[in-house]
């Protein structure tokens, strides 16, 4: 990872230098090794602090909404699952894509430091990633973990490519993978009424409403959220009601339905580990199953399924049947 | 007289209909006009077209306490809007689909196609959405998901 | 501060039997926001109507709920009613309290309740309602008819007589239709020829009518007053031009083979051909899976007789598009397939025939030249055995649950006249009912009872058998309670008719709504018969419902008259019900253009103050009010919530959910 | 039982909806054994509709139906008159006090293509 690291590094520095991009959205280091945080750099002298490792597991392409409106161009890095989201935003003419550079870089799964702190390894100082196994530093020794148990939950099912490159830096192979990442909700399709009930109250009821999901969510970039919309009739007041957790999350999943990539920033973000990925999955799967395969993200042009149709499509009250249960 | 309040306690539920104006809402009042009865607990909203329901609609009705939502169009390929009914069949099949997966009973929530002349249709879907909800009770699940106090 | 008056109507006692007017009225005065409330026999009569404006004036309303019957019946009167009082008109709700209440629920108490749950549902919208001003769109004089037949040609020599340009567009090669088969008509006899082929020809003649025959709608965009339509030419392979009709071609023509369709197959035409003597235009066609140029590639026999050069065999379909103000949907009738009527014997005896193929028998200009002979051995039939109801009034799913309408008539006609021209004849009549609703038309029937004496037996036919080169008919005869067997010599079926199928797709073009038996359904079944739901399309003859000659005629001339006062107008007052996105919150993401169907919604950059004096440009939808048909689709495919639609705004509609709601 | 329960056991037992009748006559105009008939096919479905099943009770045409089921098959309206004689037929002999099928006596392979009410029928006729 350090060799890209370096690449991207010179290859910022070199951008800027030359004034081909007036600016380079990246990843910059933070307090501890396992927590950079997403940063825009405009000048050679910014780069110090410019990093790539294990925990860059944010979504880059949210922020060229508004930095494609700047002067200038803009270079950023963007992951396999994070280019999905900027063609969907190109798409949804939410991003000048003529003001945009961008260098298409290798991921090899990032790493959750929930997860590592889960096994029971604290003050984390680094980590060393050799295949499956995670080597990690602690002021009271070295510990190795399973690489599969301590990977994003979004990555344990990734085997998303490149969709959009000006030029790439990818200097170790993905090794291929095959993953069903509709696994846990076809488990959840599989209970009765009455536990999935159980099994989503309980979750969401850990909702404390911070709107981080919809903040970070590339597909949620309205102007001004419905939620903040006291003309919508659906806007959120604090602590409303009781339904209000589960009214918040049902419109959120249906108004990213057809439009999300999957890129699960939602489950990442979440301070209450609430699986919100599980939402929007159900939704890609009962759209795969009943209009075809299709991947949010995979082109910039084209319609959604929901705002396309053919004349035999499945009646609703026929979605039910052929379930088993 | 005993008898005519316990009959008055049991579960009436309420319904709330959405029908466009050009199908659904024509085909209610061609039931209306032959007399063809359904229960008084299914109210009607009329709009334009199926595809104006947004599905925070059905939601808001849940939310007060409808106990069934039944949505109606025109038969895809006859929307006086050319296409508007097959964007509510697309959405109204994930909705549906995806509440159920959060728990909902599926038998609260239908949609049907009913046309101008199909004034028989209305009412015999009518009543029997009305015994499919009416079966299942009350609608709890989507005006109360937090755990509550003393469970 | 708003102040809503309410009126609930009686509608004499189809409201009021089942609900408590008073009570209801009573009931939401408390409501809030309503200052008045009243009770009255007949909102929409005058004294009503005065009633509302009087109080709109005397409490100065700021929007009115009534509590009467559909709005889909009075929304408009009361609207206008609010209008003379100096109220916008889109400032009226109408509660359905009954063909949504008061005519579906018996019980009083429940009745009641759920009136007052409506009317309250209906306060709720107007609250939220906004004055809307309707928009103008300009109308094109033109009308386009759609179906060559006698509802065709009236409805076309109505409006073209009144001035306005009108196209014909007919699928066959002449216009005539049904008609133009036909021999004689009921109930006078007359020759139906020597009525119809004066009208095509004033048609032909007409500066104002364009027949395009041969030719199909292929696509319709657009709405009333300013509908654009693509015509298919399909390629007839002469020069529509240059023939002069002088048939030097048929005479050459060496396939002769091709059954002739206007004759019901009774006889042979030539691959090039002109349907029948006085079509419609002159102008000949070549059926292409016939003529053996188009099969071998040799012949090319007509193209050198030609004396005008008309033939090309090159010709291609060609596509035409138009702009009309109004449409006219007459697309006629056939009879209905009989092969699951096996027990008739039609497939497998030529001598049992159906009606419409007796009228060709019987016509001059027919295969026979008007001479009845049976069509297997071209005898002379000495018993005939007519059965009515073949395939009407069948909800058994072989037929038609309907009544066609015109069998008994046409049969009680080919009695007569059969018994007319060979009185040596034996006519029998297999009938469940006679029906006969119309002037002069039970007398009609009593004549050829009474003066020709054709036997009628009320029974059914249950089986038709061929012995020894006799058709035995056993039926039931049940006035004297017996089941009886006739020998006949040629059975005629009264098929029943069913709409053209090629209307189905057109209803799809026209979003005009269709019932299950692909009658096109009118806008109102007594007061506005010849209207479609769809505004601006019209419906006359048998596309609408079973209809004979003087119907189908007046419903073409009604259409006529509606198309004419339609076409008449400049301007037409468009919805002001249609979409409207607040720039604000507009995303630009252009999924509301990608849902709408009449490519209303464009994009437009716009410039916007961020605060501390910085600006952005944003990519903003637009919508064309006149355009705009206001179905809603984009409202629900907006992410943002930007896009709303006036008149049916997501507050308004969520205000109605939560009255509905309310416990 | 009394005569209104007896019609109405009829009208359940015939599963048919004797107002559906349009009274046209075509179930007697193809009956092949009419003439044997002393109620006509049409007749079971008038009589039951006005509720005189006496005499249909002691018609001799309960016993002279074949149970063709041509007048069910011709119908046009979807009543089923061969369905109301044996329905007659079956209150007859319950009314006897036997029920004549015996359900080891059905052959043990029949012909998917008979109608099983022919089969049932026959059995109450012959072992009458």
């Amino acid at each position: 990872m350090k060799d890209v690291e370096l690449k991207m590094l010179e290859r910022a520095k070199a951008l800027l230098e030359s004034g081909e991009v007036a600016r380079v959205i990246g990843w910059k280091k933070g307090d501890f090794c396992h927590d950079p945080s997403p940063a825009s750099f405009e000048s050679v002298e910014e780069l110090d602090s410019f990093v790539y490792d294990y925990f860059c597991g944010a979504n880059l392409s949210k922020y060229l909404i508004q930095m494609s409106k700047k002067e200038g161009k803009t270079a950023v890095f963007l992951k396999p699952c994070d280019s999905y989201s900027f063609n969907q935003l190109v798409k949804e003419h939410r991003i000048k894509r003529e003001n945009v550079y961008v260098i298409a870089v290798e991921c090899l799964g990032k790493l959750d430091i929930e997860k590592i702190k889960a096994k029971g390894v604290s003050f984390v100082t680094g980590v060393e990633v050799q295949d499956k196994e995670v080597k990690v530093t602690t002021p009271y020794g070295e510990e190795v973990l399973s690489k599969p148990d301590v990977v994003l939950t979004k990555c344990a099912t990734c085997n998303k490519t490149h969709q959009v490159k000006d030029e790439e830096i990818i200097l170790h192979e993905r090794p291929e993978r095959d993953v069903n990442r509709f696994e846990e909700v076809e488990k959840l399709e599989a209970m009765t009424e009455d536990e999935r009930f159980a099994y989503w109250r309980a979750q969401l009821s850990k909702c404390i409403r911070c709107n981080a999901c919809r903040n970070v969510c590339p597909a949620c970039s309205c102007v001004k959220c419905v939620f903040d919309n006291p003309a919508s009739g659906i806007a959120a007041k604090a602590n409303d009601d009781k339904f209000e957790e589960q009214l918040f999350h049902i419109i959120r999943a249906f108004h990213v339905a057809g439009r999300c990539t999957d890129c699960g920033e939602c489950s990442r973000v979440c301070p209450q580990n609430i699986p919100l990925h599980l939402l929007n999955r159900k939704f890609i799967k009962d759209i795969d199953g009943l209009y075809g395969e299709y991947q949010a993200g995979e082109t910039d042009e084209g319609k959604t399924p929901l705002t396309s149709y053919t004349e035999g499509d499945a009646e609703p009250n026929d979605v039910f049947k052929g379930e088993a249960k | 007289m005993q008898e005519v309040t316990t009959e008055k306690k049991e579960f009436t539920p309420n319904i709330v209909a959405f029908c466009c104006n050009w199908c659904s809402y024509a085909g209610a009042d061609l039931a209306g006009s032959s007399r063809l009865t359904y229960p008084a607990n299914v109210k009607i909203i009329r709009v334009p077209c199926s595809c104006r329901v947004n599905p925070t609609f059905v939601l808001k009705a849940f939310q007060q306490g409808a106990d069934g939502v039944i949505l109606c169009g025109c038969h895809p390929g006859d929307c006086h809007y050319v296409t508007g009914n097959y964007y509510t069949r697309r959405r109204m099949a994930l909705l549906y689909s995806f509440l159920n997966y959060m728990g909902i009973e599926k038998e609260r929530t239908r949609v049907e196609w009913v046309s101008a002349a199909e004034g028989a249709r209305f009412s015999a879907v009518m009543n029997d959405f009305v015994a499919q909800v009416t079966a299942l009770g009350e609608n709890k699940r989507l005006t109360d998901l937090r755990v509550k106090e003393g469970e | 501060m708003q102040r809503i008056g309410v009126f609930i109507c009686w509608c004499g006692s189809n409201i009021a039997a089942t609900v408590d007017v008073e009570k209801v009225a009573e009931v939401i005065k408390s409501e809030p926001g309503v200052v008045y409330s009243a009770n009255y026999q007949y909102m929409c009569s005058e004294n009503g109507q005065q009633l509302i404006k009087q109080a709109i004036k005397e409490h100065n309303l700021t929007g009115i709920v009534v509590g009467a019957c559909s709005p889909r019946m009075h929304e408009a009167t009361f609207r206008k009613a609010a209008e003379a009082a100096g109220l916008n008109p889109y400032m009226v709700e109408i509660a359905n309290i009954r063909e949504h209440c008061s005519w579906i629920h018996k019980d009083m108490d429940e009745a009641t309740e759920k009136a007052v749950i409506l009317v309250r549902t209906a306060i709720a919208k107007v609250k939220l309602n906004a004055p809307l001003t309707a928009g103008e769109s300009p109308v094109v004089k033109r009308a386009l008819v759609i179906g060559g037949g006698i509802a065709g040609i009236q409805a076309a020599l109505d409006i073209a007589d009144a001035g306005f340009e009108v196209d014909i567009v007919e699928k066959n090669a002449t216009i005539g239709g049904r008609m133009a088969q036909i021999d004689k008509t009921f109930p006078t006899l007359d020759c139906s020829a020597c009525i119809l082929t004066p009208k095509m020809v004033d048609c032909a003649q007409h500066e104002k009518i364009d027949i395009l025959s041969y030719s199909e709608v292929e696509d319709v965009k657009g709405f009333v007053g300013n509908f654009s339509v693509t015509i298919r030419r399909k390629a007839r392979y002469v020069d529509e031009t240059k023939c002069t009709g002088c048939k030097i071609c048929m005479e050459k023509c060496p396939s002769k083979k091709g059954l002739n369709t206007f004759n019901m197959g009774l006889n042979t035409r030539p691959a090039i051909h002109i349907p029948f003597a006085q079509a419609i235009p002159n102008v000949a066609v070549i059926d292409a899976e016939q003529c053996i140029k188009f099969k071998t590639g040799k012949c090319g026999i007509c193209q050198k007789f030609c004396g005008v050069g008309a033939i090309d065999y090159e010709q291609k379909d060609s596509f035409i598009e138009r702009q009309y103000g109004a449409i006219v949907v007459a697309t006629g009738f056939k009879p209905i397939e009989l092969t699951a009527f096996n027990e008739y014997g039609y497939a497998d005896n030529k001598d049992v025939i159906t009606s419409l193929e007796l009228e060709r028998l019987m016509n001059a200009a027919g295969p026979t030249n008007g001479v009845l002979l049976r069509p297997s051995d071209g005898q002379h039939p000495k018993v005939i055995t007519f059965i009515q109801c073949v395939g009407s009034r069948d909800t058994s799913g072989c037929g038609k649950p309907y009544c066609s309408k015109i069998c008994c008539m046409y049969t009680a006609k080919h009695a007569m006249l059969i018994r007319e021209k060979y009185p040596d004849t034996e006519v029998h009549v297999f009938y469940i009912d006679v029906r006969t609703p119309g002037k002069n038309y039970d007398e009609f029937y009593r004549r050829a009872v009474e003066q020709y004496g054709v036997d009628y037996i009320k029974g059914m036919v249950g089986k038709v058998y061929n012995e020894n080169g006799k058709l035995m008919v056993q039926g039931s005869n049940l006035i004297d309670n017996e089941q009886i067997t006739i020998e006949s010599d040629l059975v005629v079926l009264a098929a029943a008719i069913e709409p053209e199928p090629s209307v189905r797709k057109i209803a799809t073009l026209l979003t005009a709504s269709i019932d299950t038996n692909n009658f096109l359904t009118e806008s109102h079944a007594k007061l506005r018969p010849v209207e479609s739901p769809t505004a601006g399309v019209y419906l006359a003859g048998v596309c609408q419902g079973p209809k004979d000659i003087p119907e189908t005629v007046s419903q073409a001339s009604a259409c006529a008259a509606k198309v004419i006062g339609l076409l008449a107008k400049d301007k037409l007052k468009t919805n002001p019900c249609v979409a409207t996105p607040d720039e604000t919150m507009c995303n630009g993401c252009s999924q509301c253009a990608n849902v709408c169907a009449y490519g209303a919604i464009t994009y437009v950059e716009k410039e916007f103050r961020l605060g501390g004096g910085k600006t952005e440009i944003r990519r903003v939808a637009s919508v064309n009010p006149a355009v705009c048909q206001g179905c809603g689709a984009c409202t629900v495919t907006c992410p943002s919530g930007a896009m709303d639609l006036k008149g049916f705004s997501s507050k308004q509609i969520m205000s109605e959910v939560d009255a509905i709601c309310k416990k | 039982m009394t005569n209104e329960e007896r019609v109405e056991n009829i009208n359940r037992l015939s599963g048919t909806d004797v107002r559906k009748c349009m009274k046209c006559g075509k179930c007697s105009g193809r009956c092949p054994a009419f003439k044997d008939m002393d109620i006509k096919p049409h007749q079971f479905v008038t009589k039951l509709g006005k509720g005189q099943i006496e005499e249909l009770l002691e018609s001799k045409s309960i016993w002279n139906c074949l149970s063709c089921m041509a007048c069910v098959e011709r119908c046009p309206r979807g009543v089923a008159p061969a369905a109301v004689i044996e329905a007659v037929r079956d209150t007859v002999v319950r009314m006897q006090g036997k029920n004549g099928i015996k359900a080891e006596e059905i052959p043990p392979i029949v012909d998917e293509l008979i109608p099983q009410q022919l089969l049932v029928s026959a059995y109450r006729k012959y072992n009458k």
